[in-house]
């Protein structure tokens, strides 16, 4: 087994982590640092499996930085909106769906 | 019924990591052999790093939209902030951390300058850079040394939409040469080291802004 | 562009238009907004004219345009279209008229003749359609045109009567497409031919055909007030009387019997339907429509509730003369469609004067009215006659045919069924007349909103109308064996139909 | 000047950018101008684009010159055209909507140019990339636009939704992102005319999980029921015009991912009528009709269009196991295209229509637009002959596509679907008209009625005439739809 595989299979799990951690807990800040498990998880299974014959490949690592970037963009946009919420509500979740009917 | 909701949430990822990893492992080896052709034509590139060739040439268009994504990111944290009135200036209470920072601050520039000239044929570039020189921006902002931003005037305006403007115009000037971002052999390294220039301020820029911009939590300094 | 392709499209504009002008015109243009009106329904009489003189003369009119690769919009002008055609068109006119004096003063009359024109096009268009596909556009469009007249008033009658209206219609609609999706799925395309399309499918699909057959029925069913898909013709009735009047004369109901007519004779053709066995059943559908529809008019004290059951019955003489297998039949069954169309306008005309003017709505208010208002009640007395089938009248004219189709197709008891209605016919109608002029009058009026002046019984453009009409059921009867009569017409029709389609 | 510097494909996606950013430095609340201009001009590409497929042309795009797999490709074919002219179609006079729409100095105004800018050129970016990680980065930068838009009031209720929109989006999309790493792992390639004809049905089971997680992502993103639940709150609770620039174009974007990668790279994979190709079609009815039935239930006029757009998404997906049965001029796929075309126009206008009721009336409630029948008759007859076309009635283009969708499943004899579709325009008509109903009501006595831009009643009513119109030009989009090869 290469280290890419490590990483791979290791990446994989945390996606799945990642993917319970968004929809369990109800704290914001949790879910958004789930999401970020979820996606470190995508990035490891894009290099690791990119590079399992154990030379390195630049392509999903040029991916992965851009994937980076993105996912810090997302997180910075999620948790000024949950600062947001919890500065109008006082929690730090969501409120229960608005069921205006 | 939560707790069910819960434990099946946790099975499915379970199954889901599991068929991952299994699958993954009977992979035959890619068709495709791309590390080959990078190498094959990274001189064309006018870079020497691989991944910063595929970053900014070879796929530089995912780079110009990510760019996109950072400023979108901003506004649309700004976008729903109600606009608040200037924090008065406080002067620095601790007279250790300025110290430290003052110290430090300059450090971060000359690394933020080291990594984007580094990116040419190393690990590095002008997204690195500009990381280090908003953390140098969000320090001096925690040790009072720089005011919360509260306003959005015309030249921060310009600096934040700058490096994404500069790419776009590269892009369009390139598109009348020949293609979409396909740089010339003899410029491709000056025009990328342009971009990535405008890229490290306006980057630095917006990722300090994601911080800076947000609302004083008051209780904090109280 | 031809001459005979513009024409078609020619009739549908003569109200498209000025129907489209009026939406947008101010709620004060008045006089602008009348005599756009009166000047499309006048254009359309007149190239009318010009079409029933072509296709007398054996031209043929059409046009196509394609919407999805193999289905096309088709107009065809043809004789049986023409019949339809014209009895819209001439009572269009007349309604038009009574409508701008019955609106007169009333709120939103350009919402209201903005629709009204809408829904003689959608009229005009399942007239002249040339395939199904078409006839279900303008099928649907007559639907969506009506609802807005349906809710005219606002009230919350008129907003639950346009909800069962809704209902019903659009769920024949429904049904309709299903049927249609699945007829075009087998043919292709589903042209309107001289004896039918369907009859080039193989045998074995002959369940199928039956299937999508009673879809296609129950479709147009629904607006023809077939039962049991009748229920939302008496809740329609809380609609101003124009409205009522269009609905049951000239648009709604018509447009489903017409709807019968195409799909038995130009969609499976009458031999191939009567081979497949479908035209008994939906004789009898037709023979308990008009029974089920009188006598349910007999117990209706509502003046305008009691023509609607009417209505119901008379629309399936219609649909009986389709399902009786001949030609005197179907001579029978169309020439009903337009003198039905003359009767039941002048009954809707009449019962929204007595409204307008008396105040009167039911029938136990009537006492005496024949005193107060002669000319009216002249004119409804003539078109009650006529429903029953009185002599010199046009209903004794198609009452006749009908007879002698059920006799000559082999149903005796359908004469029967005919006679038995005639009987609850005149069972309800003539108490009406008697009412009218042999009680004396009560007191007061209900409500009476117009005082007579000297011979004017109520407005001029109110009274115009039920006269014109009342004359025509009189000629149609007089004058049937003229070469312009509808019995005439109806007669081509079913000479051309049985003509071509002899195997 | 080479031909390359006018190729529309690129202008496409650089023009937007461009006028975005240029609107952000600008100023707050600034750049209408530019965008209506910026708007019109990509209008004019993306006819041009058309026009250059229908004359027998494959316009393919290598960024940089590298060529795939080495670069990203940008490719047009008639799917790609046709969303292209669509979303400019629709996104201009929405811009023109928009600029009266937002007065003063709203809280939604401020960066609502930049931000659309930015929506429109992710959109047109996803319609042309022919490479599966650039589609992902598309992806992103669709779902940070369309978020800043529903975030930008401010309020706890768009918090909220905006908040909850951007979990289920960066879910979905992570979902993808996962798939694509897989594919790549399996391939050595991104690229989507590399991949195609590498993907067989013997493809390692790796690549059948990496198929079901990209589509599942896709899925979440376009929000298909059970995942609608971000919708409403989202779509209902934003300013009109984004409401209707989400509901009408953004969902879109996703579906066509969805549908380019299940005809083009996934196919062979994908047996006719395969179990996901049922739950895809089920989960469609299911969205029909639970979608029709929370609109028939609420009380509020935009939530109403909102839980209206989860039953119209249903449609979209009850086309997967009516494909791949027919020849390639697949009808049931005619159909759904046309679908995602009508509705787009059709609720642009019903949310257009919505806002210049609620903005008239004061009031977001059914029950307050009583009387709107005489005061705004013609932005309820906008709202009317949008809802024509949802009820998918004649003339309409909605019923050209619901036409063919029921033409399709009763030629495969499903009647299911048959009973669904014809369910659904029945449930339609049940929410269209309660609407109209209330409006028809007369008007309570003491009624303060806003005046309204004319303008915004123009727009709506545009839109609307647009989508009942279009069912007379099927013909064009379906030769559209089938140039430049099959999709």
């Amino acid at each position: 087994m290469t280290t890419g595989m490590i990483f791979a299979g290791s990446g994989a799990i945390l996606f799945a982590m990642g993917v319970a951690g968004v929809l369990l807990p109800t704290h914001l800040l949790r879910k958004i640092l789930a999401f970020n498990i979820m996606g470190s998880g995508a990035f490891l299974v894009l290099v690791g499996l990119g590079q399992r014959s154990g030379e390195p490949d630049p392509v999903p690592q040029a991916m992965v930085l851009t994937g980076i970037v993105v996912a810090v963009a997302a997180t910075a946009l999620a948790l000024a909106l949950a600062r947001r919420l919890q500065r109008l509500t006082g929690r730090m979740e969501l409120p229960p769906e608005a069921e205006r009917d | 019924m939560k707790r069910i909701a819960g434990a099946a949430v946790m099975l499915s990822a379970g199954i889901l990591a599991m068929a991952l990893v299994v699958s993954m492992f009977e992979l035959p080896p890619p068709a495709v052999r791309l590390p080959q052709m990078v190498q094959e034509k990274l001189p064309q590139s006018g870079v020497e790093h691989p991944v910063t060739a595929v970053l900014l040439n070879f796929r530089g268009y995912d780079t110009l939209l990510e760019v996109a994504v950072l400023l979108l990111a901003l506004l649309g944290m700004l976008a729903g902030e109600r606009p608040r009135p200037a924090a008065p200036d406080r002067a620095p209470t601790d007279p250790v951390l300025p110290g430290l920072t003052r110290f430090l601050v300059p450090l971060m520039g000359l690394t933020a300058v080291y990594l984007l000239w580094a990116g040419a044929h190393r690990p590095g570039g002008a997204f690195q850079a500009a990381a280090v020189l908003a953390a140098a921006a969000v320090l001096l902002h925690l040790t009072d040394l720089l005011p919360a931003w509260t306003s959005l005037r015309l030249r921060l305006r310009t600096g934040l939409a700058g490096g994404l403007l500069v790419f776009i115009t590269v892009a369009a000037w390139l598109l009348g040469e020949g293609r979409l971002l396909q740089y010339p052999v003899a410029h491709a390294g000056s025009l990328i080291l342009f971009i990535e220039v405008a890229l490290t301020i306006s980057l630095g820029l917006i990722l300090a802004g994601l911080f800076l911009f947000l609302p004083d939590d008051d209780e904090r300094r109280r | 562009m031809t001459v005979n392709e513009t024409l078609p499209l020619a009739v549908i504009a003569s109200s498209l238009l000025p129907g489209l002008i009026i939406f947008v015109l101010p709620e004060s243009q008045v006089g602008l907004r009348s005599a756009l009106n009166l000047l499309g329904a006048l254009t359309k009489v007149i190239l009318v004219g010009v079409l029933l003189a072509g296709v007398h003369a054996g031209e043929t009119y059409a046009f196509r345009y394609a919407v999805l690769p193999g289905i096309d919009i088709a107009f065809k002008a043809d004789a049986l279209a023409l019949l339809f055609v014209t009895l819209s068109a001439t009572l269009w006119l007349l309604t038009t008229i009574y409508a701008i004096g019955y609106l007169e003063g009333a709120p939103n009359r350009s919402r209201f003749f903005g629709f009204f024109s809408l829904c003689v096009t959608a009229t005009m268009g399942i007239a002249m359609a040339g395939n199904l596909f078409t006839f279900f556009i303008f099928y649907e469009l007559l639907t969506l045109s009506t609802y807005p007249l349906v809710v005219h008033r606002g009230t919350p009658a008129a907003l639950s009567g346009g909800n069962v209206y809704l209902a019903y219609t659009l769920a024949g609609g429904a049904l309709l497409l299903v049927g249609m999706a699945w007829l075009y799925g087998l043919l292709g395309q589903v042209e309107f031919v001289h004896g039918g399309v369907v009859s080039t499918l193989r045998p074995e699909n002959r369940g199928q055909l039956q299937i999508i057959f009673l879809l296609l029925i129950a479709g147009v069913g629904v607006k023809a007030a077939l039962v049991p898909l009748h229920g939302w013709l008496p809740q329609a009735m809380v609609a101003p009387a124009p409205v009522s009047a269009l609905l049951h004369a000239v648009a709604v109901v018509k447009a489903g019997a017409f709807g019968i007519v195409r799909i038995v004779y130009e969609v499976y053709g009458v031999e191939f339907a009567q081979s497949l066995d479908l035209l008994t059943p939906l004789a009898v559908v037709a023979a308990i429509t008009i029974l089920w529809g009188s006598l349910r008019a007999l117990f209706q004290d509502d003046l305008k509730k009691r023509l609607a059951f009417s209505t119901v019955s008379q629309a399936s003489y219609i649909v009986l003369g389709v399902a009786l297998f001949g030609p005197a039949g179907t001579i029978g069954g169309l020439t009903h469609l337009a003198h039905q169309g003359i009767m039941k306008i002048t009954l809707f005309f009449c019962a929204g004067n007595f409204a307008e003017t008396l105040g009167t709505h039911k029938v136990s208010e009537m006492n005496g009215s024949g005193h107060r208002m002669p000319a009216t009640t002249v004119a409804f007395s003539i078109a009650a006659l006529g429903m029953i089938g009185a002599p010199f009248t046009a209903g004794a004219v198609s009452k006749a045919w009908l007879s002698e189709g059920a006799e000559a197709a082999g149903m005796a008891w359908a004469v029967w069924v005919l006679a038995a209605s005639s009987l609850l016919n005149a069972a309800y109608f003539l108490p009406i007349l008697y009412r009218a002029w042999f009680r004396p009058a009560s007191a007061a009026w209900p409500h009476e909103h117009i005082l007579a002046r000297g011979w004017r019984e109520t407005a001029w453009l109110l009274l115009l109308p039920p006269l014109i009409t009342a004359t025509a059921v009189l000629a149609a009867a007089i004058f049937a064996d003229s070469a312009w009569s509808p019995l005439s017409w109806a007669r081509l029709i079913a000479q051309r139909e049985y003509l071509n389609a002899a195997p | 000047m080479t031909s390359a510097a006018l190729d529309p494909l690129a202008w496409l996606i650089l023009l937007p950018m461009f006028w975005a950013t240029l609107a952000f430095v600008l100023g707050l609340g600034r750049g209408a101008w530019l965008a209506i201009i910026g708007i019109a001009l990509q209008l004019g590409l993306a006819l041009a684009l058309a026009g250059r497929l229908l004359a027998g042309g494959v316009p393919v795009h290598p960024v940089g010159g590298w060529g795939a797999p080495l670069g990203i490709d940008l490719a047009v074919d008639g799917l790609a055209a046709t969303m292209l002219l669509l979303t400019q179609a629709v996104a201009l006079p929405l811009a023109v909507y928009a600029r009266s729409y937002f007065t003063g100095d709203s809280s939604e105004r401020r960066f609502f140019w930049p931000l659309v800018g930015f929506l429109l050129a992710a959109m047109n970016a996803l319609f042309v990339s022919a490479d599966l990680f650039n589609l992902y980065v598309t992806l992103e930068l669709l779902g940070l636009a369309a978020v800043g838009l529903v975030a930008a009031g401010g309020k706890v209720g768009q918090t909220a939704a905006a908040l909850r929109y951007l979990l289920s989006t960066l879910v979905g999309s992570g979902a993808y992102l996962l798939g694509v790493a897989m594919i790549y792992g399996a391939y050595g390639s991104v690229s989507l005319s590399t991949l195609a004809p590498l993907v067989d049905r013997q493809a390692p089971a790796a690549v059948h999980l990496a198929a079901g997680l990209m589509l599942v992502g896709l899925t979440v993103k376009t929000a298909l029921f059970p995942f609608h639940f971000w919708l409403p709150p989202a779509h209902g609770g934003a300013p009109a015009p984004v409401s209707a620039l989400l509901s009408a174009l953004v969902v879109k974007a996703s579906y066509y991912l969805i549908l380019r990668l299940w005809l083009g790279i996934l196919a062979p994979l994908l047996a006719p009528g395969a179990a996901i190709a049922w739950l895809a079609g089920l989960l469609g009815c299911g969205a029909i009709l639970w979608g029709s039935f929370k609109a028939i239930g609420t009380p509020n006029l935009k939530m109403l269009v909102a839980y209206s757009t989860v039953a119209q998404i249903g449609y979209l997906f009850i086309v997967f196991p009516l494909l791949g049965r027919t020849s390639p001029g697949d009808a049931a796929l005619q159909g759904s295209v046309l679908h995602a075309v009508a509705h787009a126009l059709a609720k642009s206008a019903m949310f257009t229509a919505a806002g210049v009721l609620v903005k008239a009336t004061g009031q977001e409630t059914i029950d307050g637009l009583a009387g709107v029948a005489t005061r705004l008759p013609l932005t309820l007859f906008a709202f009317a002959l949008a809802g024509v076309t949802l009820m998918g009635l004649p003339p309409s283009a909605g019923f050209l596509a619901k036409w063919l969708l029921l033409g399709a499943a009763i030629g495969q004899g499903q009647w299911l679907l048959v009973a669904v579709i014809v369910a659904g325009g029945l449930l339609a008509a049940a929410y269209v008209f309660r609407v109209l109903r209330h409006a028809f009501l007369p008007a309570p006595v003491a009624v303060s009625s806003r005046p309204v831009p004319r303008m915004l009643e123009w727009v709506a009513f545009g839109l609307a005439a647009s989508s009942v119109l279009l069912g007379l030009r099927g013909m064009e989009i379906l030769r559209l739809l089938a140039a430049g090869g099959s999709s």
